[in-house]
């Protein structure tokens, strides 16, 4: 049985490492956030300007000034810092922030990624994704295995405009978690309940050992 | 050194022609100078191009000026929430540049600070980078981008002194600095403003000499997406 | 009677325009403040970090977290904003600060400025200088007209390392006034008791009309 | 995310190499890492190039490592005030690169934002632009700044939270930011250590992101130049 949205996000919590800073983008990365495991402390970033993001407000409480790059709503912790754009982006190119968790409609066997615009169809824009994609350290992508129309969305090459080239360091899907090494994808773990083999008819892009 | 103007439409007096290039700070709705969008909208200037992250939504922010086809030309890093942007777009009505959104920001600093062009490694090995010069520095390849030299800034703040200088409300400050920075004019609209002297000169987010003309009003601060958690049993 | 330091200084106040930035040198430049024109107010920027120069502090009172760009102890203004390095010389290499006053070894009829060093000599650096030149909109230089060897220091061309190339627009020295034009220099005021003859046999840079 | 060390010598423990590269705070003798200083002095590491506007006076600042000849170069923008420099310079002991002062900052502020190389217009037909790349933008010609990558930053705020946030006292932050940006290690001195949440959130000059290790300490903060003015009669 392939992990579901949750279980996703839960897997990825994993990936935190104590005492590091972490940009989690829209989606499931969001929900990563309720799976830190005990005794990880990570501080989140938002990329509109905030190191320090807490959790949603309580009903009423909600502070127009105070969103998350999803544009939602939510509240500060003690540690929290303010700062601008120009700075935010600085320390996100500058290699200051240690991972980032994101959604992706493609990756290719090579670490690239799209997941930004559908030529003719989806024009919505890039965001910060194509500056924290160069400039963390460690790209994690978390996604369903195949599209709607069951087709893999691990490639041997991307067919959508890349939003980085070589930049994913490791993919998590409902089907389990694979890397990008020299080569190609390696498997790293399947789904409680999914075979290696049925994690390898998915995939489209080149697995090796 | 008094910068206070008693409206909008005063403020931007003399300041507004067709066809100039606009740099607006906020992110999505936030911190929006909401007051100036209007009063640039009610001024019905054409032709305009608009440097801002987002372009508001269909009747808040720079939607409205969109609705007027107000505006030829946006550079932007995200547009999604927009439906009568992505007609306008589709329709070939409304130029679009998608910039990085750190790009972006950096583009409005670098001009500000008087800097023409940096390297960068975002958007490298991506359409961002067509026909962008390609330089290596310590065997990575950047890609170089420039300053982006706005006539006019128009930036939403939480306090300002009456010489100018600015402070702002937690992630409502987002692209105002930098936006605020790369004008020939700074215009800026406020919630309150003080005296000299009643802002800490420690803590004073953007210094004056970067501002021109301020004005104080009712801000609607539109929240766009509204999540919540509900509260534990006690 | 050429000027004496005071009277160089209380001309060079002539030269500030209501609501404007300034930045002064080190020397003759920082007695302007002194005589800054009644109903005119100029706020004056330290590139050390600091906007809205205060005066010296009372005895007693020095702060040593409290100096301006010449190091002395200064005293802030209710208007006064900190920052950092990085963002003062932005606003100064951004042009958003109207007019510098500085001072000078050699100054060259098109408007080239060396006060940075003596090859072998005087080896001290150039600070802020070379920014300033670049980015403010208005150099003046406030110096004497001669060296004490009693060598123009206005000349065809700067013997020294430059500061900064075609960047002074006017020169106020103990002589009088010239502004850089084209083609060379040109006269706009003497000192008192000051004849037009002495000031052009004082100048070795070309003198136009 | 506790970042306290209990000393100098313990927060730069494992930190120091002969031949490194070190990015310093500070102007003139205002806001310098004092006791870190003194600490790299006590460890006698070697050969060490120093990214810093000045270099102390003879007794005190970077000028006791001077005295040690710990320092091989020097990229500074003015080191008049210091004798012992200029007699190991000018005896050809001590290399030495001068940077405009506003050039040297935004280096260090570039090279901790991810940005290799920039283009200003200051220093343009000085010596300063020889060897360096030259491209026009808009009509006007500037020169190729590289970004400053250091090994380690040492630098001095006023206070601290334990997870790093900083928060620096008036003409005190000067060079400090840039250089906490620079290295690919932090570490600050500072006055005062507070708790998470006793620093307003708005008013963080830097965020702890660019700090890995902090320690509290006496300062001597020696005044290099006292200039005062009588009080006038009542």
């Amino acid at each position: 049985m392939p992990w579901d949205r949750e279980q996703m996000a839960a897997r990825a919590a994993q990936e935190l490492q104590d005492g590091t800073y972490v940009n989690l983008g829209i989606g499931i990365p969001t929900l990563v956030s309720n799976y830190i495991p005990e005794g990880v402390e990570v501080t989140l970033q938002s990329e509109n300007g905030m190191l320090g993001m807490g959790p949603f407000p309580y009903d009423g409480e909600e502070d127009p000034d105070l969103i998350n790059a999803g544009k939602q709503t939510i509240t500060e912790l003690p540690h929290t810092s303010y700062f601008d754009s120009a700075m935010s982006f600085g320390m996100i190119r500058g290699g200051k922030i240690a991972m980032a968790i994101l959604g992706a409609m493609e990756v290719a066997e090579n670490g690239d990624l799209a997941n930004w615009m559908i030529p003719k169809k989806l024009v919505k824009g890039m965001g910060g994704a194509m500056d924290l994609v160069a400039g963390v350290q460690r790209v994690v992508v978390v996604m369903d295995h195949t599209n709607k129309a069951g087709e893999s969305k691990l490639l041997k090459e991307c067919t959508l405009p890349l939003t980085g080239k070589g930049v994913v360091d490791r993919i998590i899907t409902n089907l389990g978690v694979l890397d990008v090494v020299e080569g190609g994808l390696r498997i790293v773990e399947c789904a409680v309940g999914v075979s290696e083999e049925e994690l390898r008819a998915a995939t489209a892009g080149t697995i090796v050992e | 050194m008094n910068k206070v103007y008693g409206s909008a439409a005063e403020a931007l007096d003399g300041l507004l022609f067709d066809g100039m290039f606009i740099a607006a700070g906020g992110f999505g709705l936030c911190g929006i100078p909401e007051l100036l969008l209007q009063s640039i909208k009610d001024a019905g200037t054409k032709d305009l191009t608009f440097a801002s992250n987002n372009a508001g939504v269909d009747d808040f922010g720079i939607g409205i000026l969109l609705q007027t086809k107000q505006v030829k030309k946006m550079i932007s890093s995200y547009v999604g929430e927009n439906a009568e942007f992505m007609r306008q777009y589709l329709s070939g009505e409304l130029e679009l540049e998608f910039n990085p959104q750190g790009t972006l920001a950096e583009r409005m600093r670098s001009a500000g600070c008087g800097i023409p062009g940096f390297y960068t490694k975002t958007g490298v090995g991506t359409q961002i980078a067509e026909g962008k010069e390609h330089k290596d520095f310590n065997g990575e390849t950047y890609i170089l981008e420039t300053g982006l030299f706005a006539d006019l800034s128009i930036v939403k703040a939480w306090k300002a002194d009456t010489t100018g200088n600015l402070v702002f409300n937690k992630t409502a400050r987002n692209f105002n600095p930098p936006a605020a920075m790369c004008g020939k004019v700074c215009v800026v609209e406020v919630e309150e403003i003080v005296q000299p002297g009643e802002l800490d000169p420690d803590k004073i987010h953007l210094p004056g000499v970067y501002v021109h003309r301020i004005i104080q009003g009712e801000h609607e601060k539109r929240i766009e997406k509204v999540t919540t958690r509900k509260r534990e049993q006690a």
